[in-house]
């Protein structure tokens, strides 16, 4: 037996002419929650409905616990699901939604009772069981939605993009209460969103698809930090990329020099990074310092001009001027302010400044 | 939005151009309505008749197909002189519920017998009275209608020359038999059973009176000659066909074998190809129900313009030419009498009149019919 | 002013539906009236009041066998149709190869008149149609033609050729506009395909499913030329009507009082449908 | 029971081959019959158990054409239904507007008498219509049976036109005010083009409920306004049923125009729609 709760080898699907999931590799460990995360029509979805028997595999095959399902039938393969929007059953009770796969499963009444009992408790949706779903909120519905994915404790729970339909505030506390659920059950789960904060707040792993592919699986922090291609840093969190050419690489310090229109900029070296080759720059805006135009200068301090101001309550967002053709995005908490027009100094902080090449 | 704009436009257009072309031009013409005819008949005016009398009277004729309720109705609305249904051919009940009604005949016989000399032709005692029904000199005999004995020559090589003869065989015939439902609207539907009684009870005394129903229901015979009755449906072939088209499948699908019906239908049928060439027709001896005789009649509240045209018209009808084509084509007995003139392999296909009278039964006892016409469902369905 | 504007704008909405409330007391309304007054008459005559048309038909047996008939024909034909639509209708959605032409031949029968088909179904059924043929070819046991033409299954046959559309059309819709994610929670959870249909499908598209069976039972019930000319030794209400007013002379009162009994049963029956339809679609 | 379960399940199932054995014999019992009947047209000397008729003719057509006038009664036919497609669209789009757009106390009660037509057997009210019509000579004119036509057509064009201008967006006539159109010119410029696709689907479901109307057509009918329905009963009772057939043939064509019609401007949804109501 592996220890991957769910993995899927070289799966392959294709509709039509159009490839949506092209040879995805991805194993899932056990009580872990990974997360799918793209923009959508990235083959998230596809690669979801892999896993549950809704798409079958043009090639490639779909293991749950070591057991090959590529060619078993969703209703045996023992999961539970969460969908975007909701999928109650419109002609049940809150009650009978919950109930339905402890019937379909043929437990006996009274267990089947306890069982919806605790689930609802679980969910803290007790009084509203003979409640049809039309009458709840969204919230209340998505919870409901939980219950009937965890009432006969799958091996595995897939969320697909769960929050989306709900509003900002909700989202947010939803999002933990998953979370809190999930860590009570111990569970496998596999979350897919398109929203990046929610997969980072959320996830064990990450794994970020772009066109039918994997391009990087990780924990959050190794996704945000180390982003490994510019589709993942533009995608992930707010990204400033500047093109240049690498001029010096100081390998015992783990450092190398980008010029990028005559600004020597310090990063930390990556693998393959050459002398004279291009290198794409990202920085996260709010790795960027901010200081009066009298602060005296250290490594990747620059001179530069505040072009525009966006104010955004906890923090200000600022387009600087940097030489005569760099735009740089930063982010400042709002104690300190600028004004447009300024003279500033900047200072990108070294060990925060990767290269993508 | 195009297309559909243009839909709407045909869909509208469309008739009025049917509209367009429908118009005729303005040609003298004379209005026959026809009460009497089948689908067959109907065929031969519209496709031999009509022809023949534009051909060589040169007088068109606008056929039309009615009923006898609304066409009485439509008669007595009439103003004197204005009638706009210039000759009528119908069944011979008509003529009276015509003249109760208050629509006035021309007596055509003996008044206008020098412009219908061919009337003379006519059986007199056909232009009195027929069926019971009084004439008086009204109508002019078209044609004289038969039912017989239709078997298909295929199945039955030695058919029934009496109805007792077909009851005690009807055991070789069992499923085969076609019988109407009783109260169908075709006249076979009482006919049937009227003339298998009639076999074995008498209908109507020496007077030529009709006998009640109750006392028929009471006799030793009359009780004899229902439950024979009764039992020879059982021998049909079930369940009843509601009306003769449907009888006639069978016939066609081999299903039935025999049954009674209107002789020149059927034979007709046969040779339209739309029954088998073995259909034959027979004949019973106790009696076979005639069928409606087909009269000609013209209304006196007609424009007198109309009426020499209309006497041209009637006097072709009855020529010997035309009575001849009648029984050719259609093999219904002619309205005159003109035995000698008829070719005589006419007789090879149906039994020659003079037999056939004999066996021509008239329905004389109304009573018996509409019993039969009204409680003969509930009694003789098996 | 405001009195003035309101008064004008009821005459404006009054004159509006004048046309429509014209169309039905004149074309309805008044005949229906007319209908109800005749079979109070007694037969051929215009004044009097009299019972005796209903009762002299509603105290025979025949009354209750036409009665049971044509119930007979218009419930079993519905059920059939709702059977066949379902079947039909998870089919269809499916959206395979060929599935626009099988849409449309679903409609033929509610435009192409009524009489054609029952003409071509009684060729096709007749002793000696292809029916027959094919089944005395492949099965040769059968040594007789099955007779289907004018007998109780096959006009519920007909009926259900010609009605299905009705309950076919709105299953299919009431399917079709069904959220695909309840059915992927279902099978997720466990259900097998007949779960799925028999907890969730059937009962989402019962309302559908009803609304189109009503119409199907209506227009069966109220089936006048199929029964007319197909019918045979077959009889329901309508053509009872018919053949009284058929014969010579036309009984008026006798037909408007069947008229009546077979418009009030049907009534009844609609209301108690109804009512059967709106507690499951709450 | 079991049968059946075993049958749906496989078809729920997706197996191709059952699936589409049911949708042969669906086509099949739908197609046939219309394929009999067209044997049975040009057949001739088709007797006992034949599949396929020994000889063909075209004899049958012409006796339709010559003896039945079958022309004529198209015609006939036609007019009635443009008559009646008329006056039903001339009632509907009044009285749909009133009942779409205008405030009315008890609405959902007129609506409910409007279509009550349509949940009384025709065969009723068509009796007291006949009667009616007697006295007022209307029987046996084109007028006369298109107006019986009406009391069935009517409520399906109230009814079709009624949501469609239901559904008139309450903006773009206040914008084409606002715009300085008058009532006439709004209507004939805004509304007319926006509800014509409604008065279309109205226009075909009036016509073929015309086209196809049996019950009031029998009732109220005389010889110079025989419909096709009406004709093919009678031929049906007449036996012949080769001319009946030919006679079919010719009179489902234009039936199968309105089919196609029926195709392209109406999907089966609105199809739906125009049928449900009561």
């Amino acid at each position: 037996m592996n220890d991957y709760m769910i993995e899927l080898r070289d799966v392959t699907k294709r509709f039509g002419s159009i490839v949506a999931n092209n040879r995805i590799n991805l194993g899932i460990r056990r009580g872990e929650l990974m997360t799918l995360l793209g923009p959508s029509g990235c083959g998230k979805t596809t690669s979801l409905r892999c896993i549950t028997g809704h798409n079958i595999p043009d090639e490639g095959k779909v293991f749950i616990d070591g057991i090959d399902v590529t060619d078993i039938p969703t209703h045996k393969r023992e999961l539970g699901m969460v969908f975007q929007n909701f999928a109650l059953f419109p002609h049940m009770t809150v009650f009978e939604n919950v109930e339905f796969p402890l019937m379909i499963r043929g437990i006996n009444k009274r267990e089947r009772e306890e069982l919806v009992e605790e689930a609802l408790q679980l969910i803290r949706m007790k009084e509203y069981e003979s409640h049809h779903p039309r009458q709840l909120s969204g919230g209340q519905q998505q919870r409901v939605g939980l219950a009937r994915a965890l009432v006969y404790r799958p091996k595995v729970l897939l969320l697909d993009e769960p929050l989306s339909n709900l509003d900002a505030k909700l989202r947010e506390e939803m999002r933990f209460e998953i979370r809190d659920l999930i860590d009570r059950m111990g569970i496998t789960a596999v979350y897919v969103t398109h929203d990046q904060a929610e997969a980072l707040a959320l996830s064990d792993r990450v794994a970020v698809m772009n066109r039918g592919k994997i391009e990087q699986i990780g924990t959050p922090t190794e996704i945000y930090d180390s982003p490994q291609s510019r589709f993942i840093a533009d995608f992930i969190g707010l990204s400033d990329f500047l093109e240049g050419t690498v001029s010096s690489i100081r390998s015992d310090r783990g450092t190398a020099i980008v010029k990028v229109e005559g600004l020597e900029i310090q990063v930390v070296a990556g693998p393959n990074m050459e002398v004279g080759k291009r290198a794409l720059l990202f920085i996260r805006p709010n790795n960027v310092e901010l200081f009066n135009k009298t602060h005296k200068g250290g490594t990747n301090t620059f001179p530069g001009e505040v072009e525009k101001i966006t104010y955004l309550g906890d923090r200000n967002d600022y387009r600087i001027k940097l030489g005569s053709n760099i735009r740089l995005r930063v982010q400042s908490d709002s104690k300190v302010r600028f004004r447009v027009g300024e003279e500033v100094k900047i200072c990108i902080l070294p060990d925060q400044c990767r290269v993508i090449v | 939005m195009k297309p559909k704009m243009l839909l709407c436009i045909l869909l509208l257009a469309a008739p009025l151009a049917l509209f367009g072309t429908g118009v005729a031009e303005e040609v003298p013409e004379i209005t026959l309505i026809d009460t009497n005819s089948g689908a067959n008949f109907q065929w031969y005016w519209q496709t031999q008749v009509i022809p023949a009398i534009k051909d060589q009277l040169g007088v068109k004729v606008n056929y039309i197909v009615s009923k006898e309720a609304p066409l009485i109705e439509r008669m007595k609305a009439w103003e004197p002189g204005k009638g706009d249904a210039h000759l009528l051919f119908v069944k011979p009940g008509t003529i009276p519920k015509a003249l109760d009604g208050g629509v006035d005949l021309e007596t055509l016989y003996p008044d206008k017998v020098d412009v219908i000399p061919n009337l003379n032709k006519c059986p007199k005692e056909y232009l009195k009275t027929v069926l019971g029904v009084s004439i008086d000199g009204k109508g002019a005999l078209y044609w004289r209608s038969q039912y017989a004995l239709i078997y298909n020559s295929d199945y039955i090589k030695e058919p029934p020359t009496s109805w007792k003869e077909f009851y005690n065989r009807r055991a070789e015939w069992k499923g085969h038999i076609g019988i109407v439902r009783p109260d169908a609207k075709s006249g076979s539907s009482y006919r049937i059973p009227y003339s298998f009684l009639n076999a074995y009870v008498d209908m109507v005394d020496a007077q030529g009176k009709a006998i009640p129903l109750e006392d028929l229901q009471e006799s030793n015979e009359g009780k004899d000659a229902f439950a024979k009755l009764i039992n020879f449906y059982t021998y049909a072939k079930l369940p009843l066909p509601a009306e003769p088209p449907n009888m006639f499948e069978d016939f066609n699908a081999g299903d039935t074998w025999i049954s009674f019906y209107a002789m020149d239908y059927s034979l007709w049928s046969r040779h339209q190809g739309t029954m088998p060439p073995s259909i034959k027709s027979g004949f019973l001896e106790e009696g076979m129900a005639a069928g409606s005789d087909g009269y000609l009649l013209v209304p006196v509240d007609i424009p007198e313009e109309y009426k020499a045209t209309v006497y041209k018209v009637v006097n072709f009808l009855l020529s010997d030419d035309q009575q001849i084509r009648l029984i050719t084509t259609m093999w219904q007995y002619t309205g005159t009498d003109i035995w000698d003139k008829i070719p005589g392999i006419v007789w090879d296909t149906i039994p020659p009149w003079e037999k056939m009278e004999q066996s021509r039964l008239r329905i004389g006892n109304s009573e018996v019919k509409n019993f039969i016409r009204e409680k003969g469902a509930d009694i003789l369905i098996p | 002013m405001r009195r003035g504007s309101k008064l004008r704008s009821t005459g404006v909405t009054l004159s509006l539906l004048l046309p429509g409330l014209a169309c039905f007391f004149g074309l309805f309304f008044y005949p229906m009236m007319v209908t109800v007054v005749r079979s109070l008459r007694p037969e051929g005559s215009d004044t009097g009041w009299t019972l005796v048309n209903y009762i002299s038909f509603l105290s025979t047996a025949k009354a209750r066998d036409v009665i049971v008939l044509t119930f007979t024909l218009s419930l079993s034909a519905t059920l059939l149709s709702i059977l066949f639509s379902v079947a039909l209708a998870l089919i269809l959605r499916k959206k395979l190869g060929g599935h626009r032409f099988f849409r449309l031949t679903m409609i033929i029968p509610r435009v192409v008149p009524g009489l054609i088909g029952a003409l071509g179904l009684l060729l096709f059924f007749g002793s000696r149609g292809w029916f027959n043929l094919l089944v005395m070819g492949v099965f040769p046991f059968v040594e007789k033609p099955i007779q289907i033409n004018y007998t109780v299954p096959g006009l519920i046959l007909f009926y259900t050729w010609l009605y299905f559309p009705f309950t076919a059309l709105t299953t299919l819709s009431a399917l079709e506009s069904l959220d695909p994610g309840i059915e992927e929670a279902a099978d997720v959870a466990g259900a097998n395909k007949w779960h799925v249909l028999r907890y969730v499908i059937l009962p989402l598209i019962m309302p559908g499913i009803l609304a189109g069976s009503v119409l199907t039972f209506m227009a069966a019930f109220g089936a006048f030329s199929i029964p007319l000319i197909a019918g045979g030794n077959y009889r329901p209400l309508s053509v009872e009507i018919y053949k009284q007013i058929d014969l010579t002379p036309a009984r008026w009162s006798a037909a408007s009082a069947r008229a009546m009994i077979m418009a009030m049963l049907q009534v009844i029956f609609l209301t108690i449908y109804m009512r059967i339809l709106r507690r499951r679609s709450r | 029971m079991n049968l059946l379960r075993i049958y749906v399940k496989s078809i729920l199932r997706g197996r191709k081959v059952l699936i589409y054995t049911f949708l042969l014999c669906f086509g099949l019992i739908i197609y046939v019959p219309f394929i009999v009947i067209m044997l049975r047209s040009v057949g001739k000397n088709w007797f006992g158990r034949l599949w396929l008729p020994p000889e063909l003719t075209l004899d049958w057509y012409r006796w339709a054409v010559e003896v039945t006038k079958i022309f004529r009664i198209t015609l006939n036919t036609l007019i009635i239904a443009v008559i009646a497609v008329a006056i039903s669209t001339l009632i509907g789009i009044p009285t749909g507007w009133a009942l779409g757009r205008r405030k009315i106390p008890g609405k959902e009660l007129l609506m409910a008498m409007i279509l009550l037509p349509r949940m009384i057997p025709p065969i009723a009210y068509a009796l007291g219509i006949a009667q009616v019509f007697y006295r007022l000579h209307l029987v046996n004119t084109h007028f006369g049976v298109a107006l019986a036509h009406v009391a069935i057509c009517a409520p399906y064009a109230i009814l079709v036109l009624s949501a469609t201008i239901e559904g008139l967006d309450e903006r773009v006539l206040e914008a084409s005010a606002v715009c300085g159109a008058n009532r006439f010119k709004t209507f004939f410029h805004v509304i007319l083009p926006l509800i014509l696709p409604g008065i279309l689907t109205s226009i075909i479901f009036t016509f073929t409920a015309s086209y196809n109307e049996f019950t009031l057509t029998l009732m109220t009918y005389g010889k110079d306004t025989v419909t096709l329905p009406v004709r093919t009963y009678l031929a049906i009772g007449e036996g012949y049923w080769e001319v009946t057939s030919a006679m079919s043939i010719i009179l489902v064509i234009p039936s199968i125009f309105v089919l196609f019609m029926i195709q392209r401007q109406v999907t089966p949804e609105k199809l739906v729609g125009g049928f449900k109501g009561l």
